[in-house]
């Protein structure tokens, strides 16, 4: 199966590294993962807005990627998680067949009809199954596996300390998406390990990065609040950087602490974390768009391989 | 009530309602209930008030307006004291995912979010993330900053600049027409309008 | 001879990395000039303050600075156009007896007293010529030499174009200090070439940065309209980064440009890009201080080496 | 005057002083130029009106204010007039290295900065950075985001944080002191007083 790659709005609107590293680690040279991009993707959409307003309008969008995915006869690749929850849970919603035949008489209109990913029957009635929807992470646990992960390491992020952040997407519903077990997650963790750094345990791990369901952009000092509260445990951890699979997470802790005097941890993407290990040179990774800057860690770790 | 009696808040604002205070007609909308079931919230009836929701809630710790309270006056169809507690919530499910009865309280929060809209209390970014959406096909605009490292990348045009782009909102704009989302937030989703 | 190294006040408080490069490229292990800090120096004192508002203060903190030299039997070697300049001025007008015994006086109550430095003579009496001033161009031109810092080039800086400034205080008053002809500087154009760059020659190209003289605190608009003109030849020139000894026309250029639209030319301190070329790891050069990025000159760097 | 006649500036404010103006009294201190010459301005009294130095002078192509008229207004004593001239001056010395006679137009601007705060005109950043080097030693003040980068980069603390900054800052403080440039702009050089 050839993944199609849905970059979504964010990274490619603000965090472009992430793109790049993306493409770079699932390259044929790296870990070999068959993806293609499919350009006429759009917002998927972004839940806090489209599924809080109105959700016909929201199912409708997010049924117009998965056909592009369908007719291409891709699954889904995301690095987003408010992207995954989205397109994940209108594949599911379209499994009803009156919300199908309610969303297909709107894409009716733009030359679109949901069917779903045909699967291989005896071949007297066709079959279908919701498109597929899979995280970076489930590809880099399920796909090419820790163990593959680790030996394609070429510069093992010794010594790091990485407070890994889940995001609630990945986790939660659990009843709509269970990639692993939402209260005791560990693909990340594993993922991490397998390039070299430590990862340490801390308060509020499974919570909120504050920023979720339209809060950020509606009531910032509540989010800022609650960001405060997760960095300060982090801080306490010792953490070098938090690592985390969604850009949306990233973005309000790269964010938020410009506010919140004396903290300063980074926050990197699960793609960027990986490339640096698979050793891609830092330059292209786009750090220079945080705010928070990553150099104090790519100092460290060269300072570890010089010593 | 006295000045040595602890007030049990039960949601909302804390001088506003309180179990001592009487609640007025005008606050009282018996169909409430029904109308967050009609958007999706279903488990509004049958919570228990456990609690368990408020516990877990990263918003509850942090503001007067505790999930278990919000479903209680939801279901006593306090429809004015809450039509403005629902964007303080992350949609995070943690309160679903906590609950021994499955009542997903997220999606309680998130009828109530369809309910307010369709009174009128549109917020601001609602509209203006909408806007790009139709504009962009991308829920942020484009900044310059991030065009010039893409092309030091060299990762190709954003998606608002690729050859498709036009084909592609026209559709978007189509489905947010046919779907009356426009109407609906007050916003124009045809393509040559200028805002 | 071994130097005192005159940080200066920019260096160590705004951009640090060029403290580092600086000891970076003077090491034993690369250029190999032999220099010690001398870490009690103070405020040079900057010209565009004391020299304007009391040129008695501004002499005897200055001379406090060159007795210091004198004690440790150092020759100062600079990395700033206003420290040249100021320390420059000052041993020079304390050639005159006058100024000498007058500073002295004022010196007299910290327990100190400038003679200068002593020359060799048949015994019979002591004889003194001024503490001598270095700016590192010359320590690169005289002490070094292109054809070695040729040789100990490991990273060529190919294919890069660059606007080299020189800056007013190197060049002028060149009655005062003449380190080359102020009209046809070629100094700083012979030392980024001898690193493998590329200079290109650029309208007004010996004025001023803007900032000096207190414009830049006095009237930051005015400043800024003198830089933009030198930016906009700069553009034109299609050079990709501009290259001075000066901290303080660094500091203009890197700033100003912020308020001017459309041109992002960034500005790094000879000492840096020589070190770059002497192979110094990007991410001990400091240039996160930086405001417009050097990162898209270190991307076309790699890019370069890659091809 | 006549709207017709293309008036002939001669320095400061186009407004105030044209060739037609009549010099007031008041505008008149027969002992400007001795005055500057005091403070190290001494060509002043010899230059001849090339006009090289406006010619070169990187400000005089930006604003109202022309060297040559500068040096013209000094030697006619318009003191009033030009106080305000020599802030706009970037001490590049292009002039000086231009003059074919030799007149050092930046050292008249210098002298005139040095009339100017003896008249109680101080610019505000003298007095900011004069501040600066008495409390830190170092004109610039220092910065916790350059202090975090400097451990990075193992370059060891800045002069104010060394352990002899205190010896130093008191020999500075005493120069201050001894050259009453405290008193010359208000500012305070002794050791233990807080401004």
């Amino acid at each position: 199966m050839t993944y199609g790659l849905f970059m979504g709005c964010l990274v490619p609107n603000r965090y472009p590294g992430i793109e790049w590293a993306t493409e770079y680690l699932l390259n044929k040279k790296q870990l070999n993962v068959p993806t293609e991009r499919i350009d006429d993707f759009t917002c998927c959409p972004v839940p806090g807005i489209f599924y809080s307003a109105d959700k016909d309008t929201w199912l409708a969008l997010a049924a117009r990627n998965l056909v592009l995915a369908q007719e291409n006869e891709k699954e889904i690749l995301t690095i987003c998680n408010g992207c995954y929850m989205s397109l994940h849970k209108a594949a599911e919603k379209l499994q009803d067949p009156k919300q199908r035949s309610k969303t297909n008489k709107v894409l009716k209109g733009v030359g679109k009809r949901y069917v779903g990913e045909e699967i291989p029957t005896d071949g007297r009635i066709k079959q279908y199954r919701p498109i597929q929807i899979k995280h970076l992470v489930e590809i880099l646990i399920h796909d090419v596996g820790p163990e593959k992960l680790e030996e394609k390491v070429v510069h093992p992020l010794t010594d790091l300390r990485v407070a890994v952040h889940y995001g609630c997407h990945y986790l939660r519903p659990s009843e709509n998406h269970q990639i692993e077990n939402p209260n005791r997650p560990r693909y990340i963790d594993d993922i991490v390990k397998a390039c070299g750094a430590k990862t340490v345990d801390y308060d509020e791990k499974l919570s909120c990065c504050g920023a979720g369901g339209g809060v950020r952009s509606h009531v910032k000092e509540l989010a800022d609040a609650l960001t405060e509260d997760k960095i300060k445990s982090i801080t306490k951890a010792r953490a070098d950087v938090i690592v985390t699979g969604c850009p949306f997470c990233l973005l309000q802790f790269d964010t938020a602490q410009s506010s919140l005097p004396g903290v300063n941890i980074p926050a990197i993407h699960l793609s960027s974390f990986v490339a640096l290990a698979l050793g891609a040179d830092p330059l292209f990774l786009g750090f220079d768009l945080h705010n928070i800057s990553v150099n104090p860690l790519l100092r460290k770790l060269r300072r570890g391989a010089i010593a | 009530m006295t000045g040595e009696t602890e007030q049990t808040f039960i949601g909302a604002s804390r001088t506003t309602v309180v179990e001592e205070k009487v609640i007025l007609d005008e606050e009282y909308d018996p169909g409430f209930a029904a109308e967050i079931v009609k958007y999706g919230g279903r488990d509004v009836k049958t919570c228990h008030q456990c609690g368990n929701c408020t516990g877990v809630c990263p918003y509850s710790l942090k503001t007067k307006y505790k999930t278990r309270n919000i479903i209680k006056m939801c279901q006593l169809g306090l429809k004015s004291l809450v039509l403005h507690t629902p964007w303080l919530c992350a949609t995070c499910y943690r309160c679903y995912e906590h609950c021994h009865e499955d009542i997903n309280a997220a999606e309680v929060m998130i009828a109530l979010r369809h309910i307010a809209i369709r009174e009128g209390n549109i917020p601001d970014f609602i509209v203006r993330v909408s806007k790009n959406v139709v504009k962009y096909g991308q829920s942020i605009s484009p900044s310059r900053e991030v065009e010039v490292l893409r092309e030091q990348l060299e990762l190709g045009p954003l998606p608002y600049a690729r050859p498709k782009h036009a084909k592609n909102n026209t559709e978007i704009q189509h489905i947010i027409r046919a779907t009356n989302y426009d109407e609906l937030i007050h916003i124009s989703a045809r393509p040559e309008e200028d805002e």
